[in-house]
């Protein structure tokens, strides 16, 4: 039972985390200059975005400077004209009864996803976030399967060749660039796969269609129904899931396909710091005293390393995995950019440049966010569960 | 009676000395250190003399450059042409036009920004090739060495001051200090990656012009993202240090909160700090590059000189470059990706190497 | 130890391993009484015999341990005592090879137990080579050997040699329940027996059931009848009874907790009971899965048959070791699917039960009250001393011949200290295993040692039954331990101390380690180390202020 | 209780240390440590008192809590009261003391007093002093700890080490200190040359005497040596034991000398402070107590003590069970569940703590106090045999 106090109190501290973000992006909206509220919400129309304009163009004797009638009224649509606390309590009812407001149909981020009528920014996100949860798990199953072994190894064989190359190779990941290494990922599977073969029409917009991004064939006629309009797919969202639903496998097959490189690449990249982690986790608990009890008692040494430290480093291991998740999930717009995934993070790279979609901006930061909170609060569950010291009280 | 003192031999060892002999030792015994130490000092070293050298004053020289035709031609787009057969050059940086085939090498101008082979620096000619803005890469890289170590140091070292203060206050005196810090802290740090770097950006790059005001924005971001890894950092090792014996002994002869952090805690929970710094010294850049490839003009300039940026239009130009041609009939200008891209790879991965090897020497419990 | 078979006396090569044979009963063998060798006479269990243990550090090489010599008759308790830094731990750990290393190199010298070398082979794990300008040494290690070496030491760590640390509160796993970890000690050592004895003991014949179901009906009503009269005794032996009348001893333990607390109405306790009774007729995938256990775990006693012969003879069993591990490897893969998380769960459920009431009955044997829920407990819920006690019952488990005791009431409290003093005396008196008790306080040796080694830097100084070294120390360094104590029994007695502290073994004193703080110091003690030389019954002493003959060894 | 031998620095009196345990859901205060529950004694000039106790009986926190480094939760001590007050505070405790309730309440009568003890309080209390008059009177109450490792900041240098208390209180020029530190080294057994060393490369005894020196810096006149020898190898405890009673004679000194270890408090102390679970179990002259101890606390630890002597047969008393929690102490007497004279008494009322004769003050339902009725001592065996468990050595 002091578990589940641990639990409910770990889910209750989501609410101030997830209420402070939420801050953090209004002070940053509220800093903005009104004219970009303006533009953002009424498109790039002919409306005078300038609180004073000449008196004649609002039809008044005189050539001086008078007030924009159209100005005021509205900023005063938008609520700008209100106390600052006033807006930001509004900010929050809306962000948390999920009222994110609408995709700007005029901002470039609606044109590549072809969203004609603003529709609300949740709807898109729960098109897109399947995508990427799929995406992270791959990674993360990657992650865990290579650095897992490996920090061991390298923590037992300290200093000696297997060590160094697992930390050459680790660190090599971190330090190269996401986009670099993507790139030239792409390129070369591109090349292997013999280049471009477009499947239904060759006149596709971007070329990695071909290659990296999912739904397999876009704008296919032969397409099945299961898949929407827009990307997402029925019942659950989930591509791959969907597809073993309604028994596809090959389409099946050809998502994992399609999201392995990125997940790999992903992988590749933050490999490192897990893996240093373990390495250093394992190398302080075969100090410990009772590794050397568990040796004292003619424990073999596979079994004092995989039995008596492997699961006590194991432990220390969970307790950074949410800050890994933090930290590779942060690379997701670049890597869905490259290989065009349809995840969030496209949809982010997408929706801030040339001109920023501020609705979508706003909305997939806060999104990763509360994956990252919600995974951190799953890992500290999975801790506690782990360590009876925890579990028992 | 009052003894003589006799200072020792060889004059007064400076507290710190053994330690850092000490930890020089553990880290020679690490070979991919060592590496790591030699690449960062030849980094560092680049830098300084980049400042020194006339690059840093004059504004960045333009090339001939290779253009690219879709049906397989190379062209070669001078700044500004003459004839070749009309006498001399009329200015420094002319070059005769120049069109035809790839691997067809012109009378005046070889194409060694094709080849990337090794010409002396300053020659006419652009060893390492240029860019797709008709700028030298090598000189790029030269002057950006400055500005890349230059921005990730500020980044960093503020960064790391702010969470060392908070971080000290914070384990130090604990309780609702210690609360209010860290949920401010954990606010900031559930924001994934580089995400609020890329908000802040997005936000306001529309509205700074301006050499100065691009940068102070980006550092600013920067360190807004930077600072709570840090506190967190600082406060584990500070509520550790907090325990020891010799704090209580200070505060029991009457020292004050003031002292006791600058003379006992704050010296002694520096490590960790040093470690994640070195760390994210060689990640900055890489971030940098990031926001540039999905497309941030956060430079005034699209080719300004810094390793990030250099890399990531140079990808961003190939994806370009596949896009726009046939494939297989094009140039691969791997020598604009390969350049950039070694660098920031090389800076970061020593960087890494030395982090991971001062991590061992200087954590006690992973000594041996 | 029930059936132990006996290694034939000239050991052939390879010998037949004996089913049941676990590295103790090895030890125990008439092997040691028919050679000729020196040290095997007197029923010498442990001899020490010039031992030599360095550390490479950063500031230099720590010369710890620099000629020990001592040796352990069975059954005696021999106190090791000395300031820190004297290497009293560091033997200990030595004779175990549980060294840290790097830093730490056993270089040289003999361990012979029960007439195997334990250090065999040492001299060709490592190379060294001094580094000019500083005081260091290059250490190149060769880990394969290094490993193999390690592997050799299971053959003995935990079941003939068994240790108890320092730190209770830190030597056991906090993530294992104390059942898990002592368990795990007990398959190691006597797993084979507890094995043979499940399977014995089910059975799915239907003449038997029906012949021993009507004995145990009877038995659990009588059980019934006495657990009303609330007298643990009585029920104790009842239970014991009905457990033989099962054919598994640890049903009588697990029937006597049953019922202990439930003397108001037994009946409702009776189900339980019967649950447990499952154990007696196994299912199929559980009865395989403990076929599996026994030829692994009789396999893994080959393994170790092999490497005391190495030890013993001195010369590489490589081929015989491989031929083994092969077959280890091939049944471990076969036995794969026992692995599959779930699977586990189900097959190991009656071998578990089986090891939580054989650790129970330890328990009992350390004088723990509350046995069953300190078996289920973790150690973080547990007190200093209760771990201790713990550590002693895991490190008993096997009934070893040697009891390693490095400091093991340091950490606790006097009155604590007192109960397990308390406990180490009557395990003494019960059970004959030889302790090596490890300690700095002069007054606990007095309580628990026969014979005492007085260690200082690194070197013995002095050995001595306890009463004789007591009533007349002679060894100046001894004389001054004795002297600096604060004693309760004479109060008004001046604190005496040995001036100047304990030497850096890095830059050891040349010649008697002692003579720059001994107060009789003589010029020739700088220069050559005394030797041993015997000063009456079996007393020695390394100290030119005595000129006996030189003890031998 | 002072004999006027000589006049009382430190008179510590009711001093309460609880520490909070939160729990639950948003983690509410649920209870109390109860590291130090009332305890009471004097310091006189020039003396050694020696607390013994096992670990978490609350000795370490009396320690810290005489030299201020933590808030106590109630209680006084008073430095330095002159000798009519610490009179007066004498009869007022003594009167105060029996009324109080279970709960520590205080009938409205005893207002009055309760003010008067404000007024001395506010004059003489160390809990009542202003930050600037405590910063000054640090340098006159010092400690000595026990790990000698942890207790010397590893980065900083001998010279530094030694100078700080000099240096917090801004005493004398750079130079003057340093020649100071080299006084305060040599007083302690080591040489000036060690100034410029660093802490590891030191033994333990000689960081001991580093941190000796310390507290020694600023002249104190009251030190508390917590456990400072417990971690050191017989030989070198003798030589800072000497050291210590050295530098009392010289400089007349008090200690609170904190020690698990009754037979080093026999060779320093003159009077002994027994502790078991936060409160005083027996306080006597140490002649008395370790001839006569009464309590059975007190005889099971002097009992316990292992005496490096093989021929010496003694009966033993081996306390059963493990130190209760003080989170939850046993109901009335905490001693009850250990004690091998245990009566049903013991678990319902709390035996106060009594003059048993002269000096020797002891907590146990065995010694009732003459006004106690046997009504209220129902079932009370007779007290044990008070014979020392020591016997005199066989010769």
């Amino acid at each position: 039972m002091r578990m589940w106090v641990y639990v409910v109190r770990r889910i209750l501290l989501l609410f101030p985390v997830i209420i402070g973000v939420m801050t953090i992006t209004f002070a940053i909206l509220s800093a903005l200059p009104i004219q970009t509220h303006l533009i953002a919400t009424f498109g790039a129309s002919k409306i005078p975005y300038t609180p004073m304009v000449p008196c004649s163009d609002v039809g008044q004797p005189g050539n001086g400077q008078c007030r924009n009638p159209t100005y005021f009224q509205l900023v005063h649509q938008l609520g700008l004209d209100q106390p600052i606390w006033v807006q930001w309590a509004e900010y929050m009812k809306n962000s948390l009864t999920l009222n994110w407001g609408t995709v700007n149909y005029h901002s470039n981020a609606a044109s590549a996803f072809s969203l004609t009528t603003s529709i609300p920014v949740t709807t898109v996100l729960g098109w897109y976030l399947p995508y990427t949860l799929e995406l992270a798990a791959l990674s993360l199953i990657i992650i865990l399967a290579v650095a897992l072994p490996l920090g061991n190894y390298s923590a037992v064989y300290r200093n000696r060749p297997i060590d160094q190359a697992a930390r050459v190779m680790s660190f090599s990941g971190f330090a190269l660039p996401g986009f670099l290494l993507a790139t030239l990922v792409l390129f070369a599977a591109v090349i292997l796969s013999g280049g471009a073969t477009p499947t239904c029409n060759s006149n596709s917009t971007h070329y990695f269609d071909w290659y990296g991004s999912w739904p397999p064939f876009p704008q296919c006629a032969n397409q099945p129904t299961w898949i929407g309009t827009y990307i997402q797919t029925s019942p659950t969202g989930f591509p791959t899931i969907d597809a073993i639903l309604h028994g596809d496998w090959f389409l099946a097959g050809e998502s994992v396909r399609r999201m392995l490189l990125p997940a790999l690449v992903i992988a590749y990249g933050s490999v490192a710091g897990i893996l240093r982690f373990v390495r250093n986790s394992m190398l302080e608990v075969l100090n410990l005293d009772f590794i050397r009890t568990a040796r004292a008692k003619g424990v073999p040494e596979t079994a004092v390393v995989s039995r008596h430290a492997g699961r006590n480093s194991l432990n220390v291991t969970v307790t950074v995995l949410g800050l890994t998740f933090a930290g590779f999930i942060g690379g997701f717009p670049i890597i869905e950019d490259v290989f065009y995934l349809h995840g969030v993070g496209l949809l982010l790279a997408k929706s801030i440049q040339p001109t920023q979609d501020f609705g979508l901006i706003f909305g997939t930061t806060l999104l990763f966010t509360i994956i990252v909170v919600v995974a951190n609060i799953l890992v500290d569950i999975l801790y506690a569960y782990l360590d009876p010291r925890v579990r028992l009280g | 009676m009052t003894p003589v003192i006799v200072p020792p031999k060889g004059g007064r060892p400076r507290p710190g000395i053994a330690q850092l002999k000490r930890t020089l030792y553990f880290l020679s015994r690490n070979t991919l250190a060592i590496i790591g130490l030699a690449i960062v000092l030849f980094f560092v070293v680049v830098a300084l003399f980049s400042l020194f050298s006339p690059l840093s004053n004059q504004s960045l020289q333009q090339y001939c450059s290779v253009t690219y035709g879709t049906n397989g031609t190379v062209g070669c787009q001078p700044v500004c042409t003459y004839d070749a057969s009309s006498g001399p050059a009329p200015a420094a940086n002319c070059y005769p036009t120049y069109s035809g085939n790839v691997g067809f090498v012109g009378p005046t101008v070889d194409l060694t920004h094709l080849t990337g082979g090794p010409l002396p620096l300053g020659s006419m000619q652009v060893s390492s090739g240029t860019n797709q803005y008709y700028y030298s890469i090598y000189d790029g890289l030269l002057k950006g060495s400055a500005w890349s170590l230059g921005i990730a140091a500020t980044i960093v070292l503020s960064g790391a001051s702010i969470g060392l203060v908070l971080g000290a206050i914070a384990g130090y005196r604990g309780g609702y200090t210690d609360e209010v810090i860290m949920r401010f802290t954990d606010i900031f740090l559930s924001i994934p990656g580089i995400l609020l770097v890329l908000v802040i950006v997005a936000s306001f790059a529309g509205y700074v012009q301006g050499l100065e005001g691009r940068m102070l924005l980006l550092v600013g971001a920067f360190i807004i993202t930077w600072w709570p890894f840090y506190t967190r950092i600082v406060r584990g090792q500070v509520l550790v240090t907090r325990e020891q014996k010799y704090v209580e002994a200070s505060r029991a002869s009457g020292a004050g909160t003031g002292r006791i952090l600058t003379k006992h805690i704050i010296p002694n929970s520096l490590y960790p700090v040093f470690v994640q710094l070195s760390l994210d010294v060689g990640a900055i850049p890489l971030l940098l590059g990031g926001l540039i490839f999905l497309g941030f003009q956060i430079y005034p300039s699209p080719y300004f000189p810094e390793w990030g940026a250099m890399s990531a239009n140079s990808v961003a130009n190939l994806q370009s470059l596949i896009e726009s041609c046939q494939f297989g009939a094009c140039v691969f200008p791997w020598w604009q990706i390969l350049f950039p891209g070694l660098t920031v790879f090389l800076f970061a991965i020593s960087v890494n190497f030395l982090s991971d090897g001062l991590r061992d020497a200087l954590d006690p419990r992973l000594r041996r | 130890m029930a059936a132990a078979a006996p290694v034939p006396a000239v050991l052939p090569v390879p010998p037949p391993p004996p089913p049941m044979a676990a590295p103790a009963s090895l030890a125990r063998s008439p092997v040691a009484a028919t050679s000729a060798d020196a040290h095997r006479i007197g029923n010498v269990i442990l001899d020490v015999r010039n031992l030599r243990t360095y550390f490479f550090t950063y500031d230099g090489v720590v010369k710890a341990l620099d000629g020990v010599s001592f040796n352990i008759r069975k059954g005696e308790t021999v106190g090791l005592v000395g300031e820190t830094g004297c290497g009293k731990s560091v033997t200990a750990f030595s004779i175990t090879k549980l060294i840290a290393d790097p830093p730490g190199r056993i270089m040289d010298g003999m361990i012979l137990y029960k007439g195997s070398n334990l250090l065999w082979g040492i001299e060709r794990e490592a190379k060294f080579k001094p580094l000019k300008g500083t005081n260091r040494v290059k250490v190149t290690r060769r880990f394969r050997r290094i490993r193999q070496g390690q592997d050799r030491m299971t053959a003995v760590r935990g079941g003939g040699i068994s240790m108890i640390f320092q730190e209770p509160t830190s030597a056991l796993n906090p993530i294992f329940s104390i059942s898990d970890q002592i368990s795990e000690a007990l398959l190691l050592h006597r797993g084979i027996p507890i094995v043979r004895g499940l399977l014995d003991a089910s059975t799915h014949d239907p003449a038997t059931i029906a012949a021993r179901s009507a004995a145990i009906e009877e038995a659990i009503a009588g059980l019934v009848k006495i657990a009303r009269q609330n007298d643990p005794e009585t029920l104790r032996t009842a239970a014991d009874a009905f457990g033989r009348a099962a054919g598994l001893p640890s049903l009588g333990t697990q029937a006597y907790y049953i019922f202990r607390s439930a003397w108001a109405d037994p009946e409702a306790k009776v189900p339980e009971l019967r649950k447990a009774l499952r154990r007696l007729h196994l299912s199929g995938l559980r009865e395989n899965y403990i076929r599996h256990q026994s030829r692994l775990l009789e396999l893994q006693n080959e393994l170790k048959l092999a490497y005391m012969l190495e030890m013993r003879n001195g010369k590489p069993e490589t081929r015989r070791r491989r031929a083994i591990s092969a077959k280890r490897w091939g049944s471990k893969l076969r036995g794969l699917g026992y692995g599959v998380w779930g699977v586990r769960g189900y097959v190991n459920k009656a071998l578990k039960e089986e090891t939580f009431w054989e650790t129970v009955a330890l328990l009992e044997g350390v004088s723990i009250a509350n046995p069953v829920q300190v078996a289920r407990g973790y150690p973080h819920e547990l007190s200093g001393g209760m771990l201790q006690r713990v550590m002693i019952a895991m490190a008993l488990s096997s009934e070893p011949e040697l009891l390693i005791a490095d400091e093991p009431t340091t950490a606790l409290d006097v009155t604590i200290q007192a109960q397990i003093l308390e406990l180490m005396r009557d395990l003494k008196s019960r059970i004959g295993t030889a302790i090596l008790l490890i300690t700095h306080d002069l007054g606990v040796i007095a309580e628990v040692a026969d014979r005492v080694c007085v260690m200082y830097a690194g070197n013995v100084v002095e050995v001595a039954p306890v009463k004789e070294l007591y009533r007349h120390p002679l060894h100046p360094y001894t004389q001054g331990l004795l002297n600096s104590i604060p004693r309760m029994d004479q109060p008004d007695k001046k604190l005496e101390s040995i001036p100047g502290s304990v030497p850096n073994l890095i830059y050891p004193p040349t010649g008697c380690r002692f003579h720059p703080r001994c107060p009789f110091a003589m010029p020739k003690c700088k220069e050559a180390r005394p030797p041993m030389t015997v000063e009456g019954e079996g007393h020695q002493v390394a100290c030119y202020l005595y000129n006996g003959p030189v003890a031998k060894g | 209780m002072d004999n006027g031998q000589s006049e009382v620095l430190l008179s510590v009196r009711n001093v309460r240390k609880y520490f909070p345990i939160r729990g639950g859901l948003f983690s509410a205060h649920i209870g109390d440590v109860r590291a130090v529950d009332g305890v009471s004694f004097d310091v006189h000039q020039g003396e050694t008192v020696g607390l013994v106790g096992e670990s978490g009986c609350g000795k370490t926190t009396v320690g810290r809590l005489l030299l201020r480094l933590i808030e106590p939760t109630s209680g006084h001590t008073y430095y330095r009261p002159p000798p009519e007050v610490e009179a007066r505070l004498e009869t007022l405790y003594d009167t105060l003391d029996p009324q109080f309730g279970p709960e520590g309440e205080l009938p409205d009568t005893a207002a009055p007093l309760l003010s008067e003890l404000d007024q001395i309080a506010a004059q003489y209390s160390l809990y009542r002093m202003s930050n600037k008059r405590m910063r000054n009177l640090r340098g006159k109450l010092q400690i000595v700890f026990q790990d000698p490792f942890s207790s010397l900041s590893p980065r900083m240098l001998i010279r530094d080490i030694v100078s700080e208390p000099l240096a917090i209180h801004r005493m004398g020029t750079r130079s003057e200190r340093y020649k100071r530190v080299a006084e305060l080294l040599q007083a302690v057994g080591l040489n000036p040359e060690h100034l410029w060393r660093f802490p590891h490369e030191f033994s333990g005894g000689q960081r001991q005497r580093i941190g000796i020196a310390r507290a020694l810096a600023l002249r104190p006149d009251f030190i508390v040596l917590d456990e400072p020898t417990s971690a050191l190898d017989v030989s070198v405890q003798a030589q800072i034991l000497n050291i210590l009673k050295k530098l009392q004679q010289e400089q007349g000194l008090a200690y609170l000398f904190i020690s698990h270890h009754l037979s080093v408090v026999r060779a320093m102390a003159h009077r002994v402070v027994v502790m078991y679970l936060g409160k005083v179990v027996e306080r006597a002259p140490t002649e008395d107590l370790f001839n006569r101890p009464l309590h059975p606390y007190t005889q099971a630890l002097l009992a316990a003590i292992p005496i490096p002597d093989p021929e010496l047969q003694r009966e033993r008393i081996v306390l059963k069970g493990d130190v209760p929690s003080p989170a939850s102490p046993p109901s009335g007497c905490r001693f009850h569940t250990r004690c091998p004279a245990v009566m049903p008494v013991c678990s319902k009322i709390d035996p106060p703590l009594i003059r048993y004769s002269g000096e020797h003050w002891v907590a146990c339902h065995l010694y009732p106090p003459p006004e106690r009725t046997g009504a209220e001592m129902a079932g009370a065996a007779t007290p044990l045999p008070s014979t020392s468990p020591l016997p005199s050595v066989a010769s």
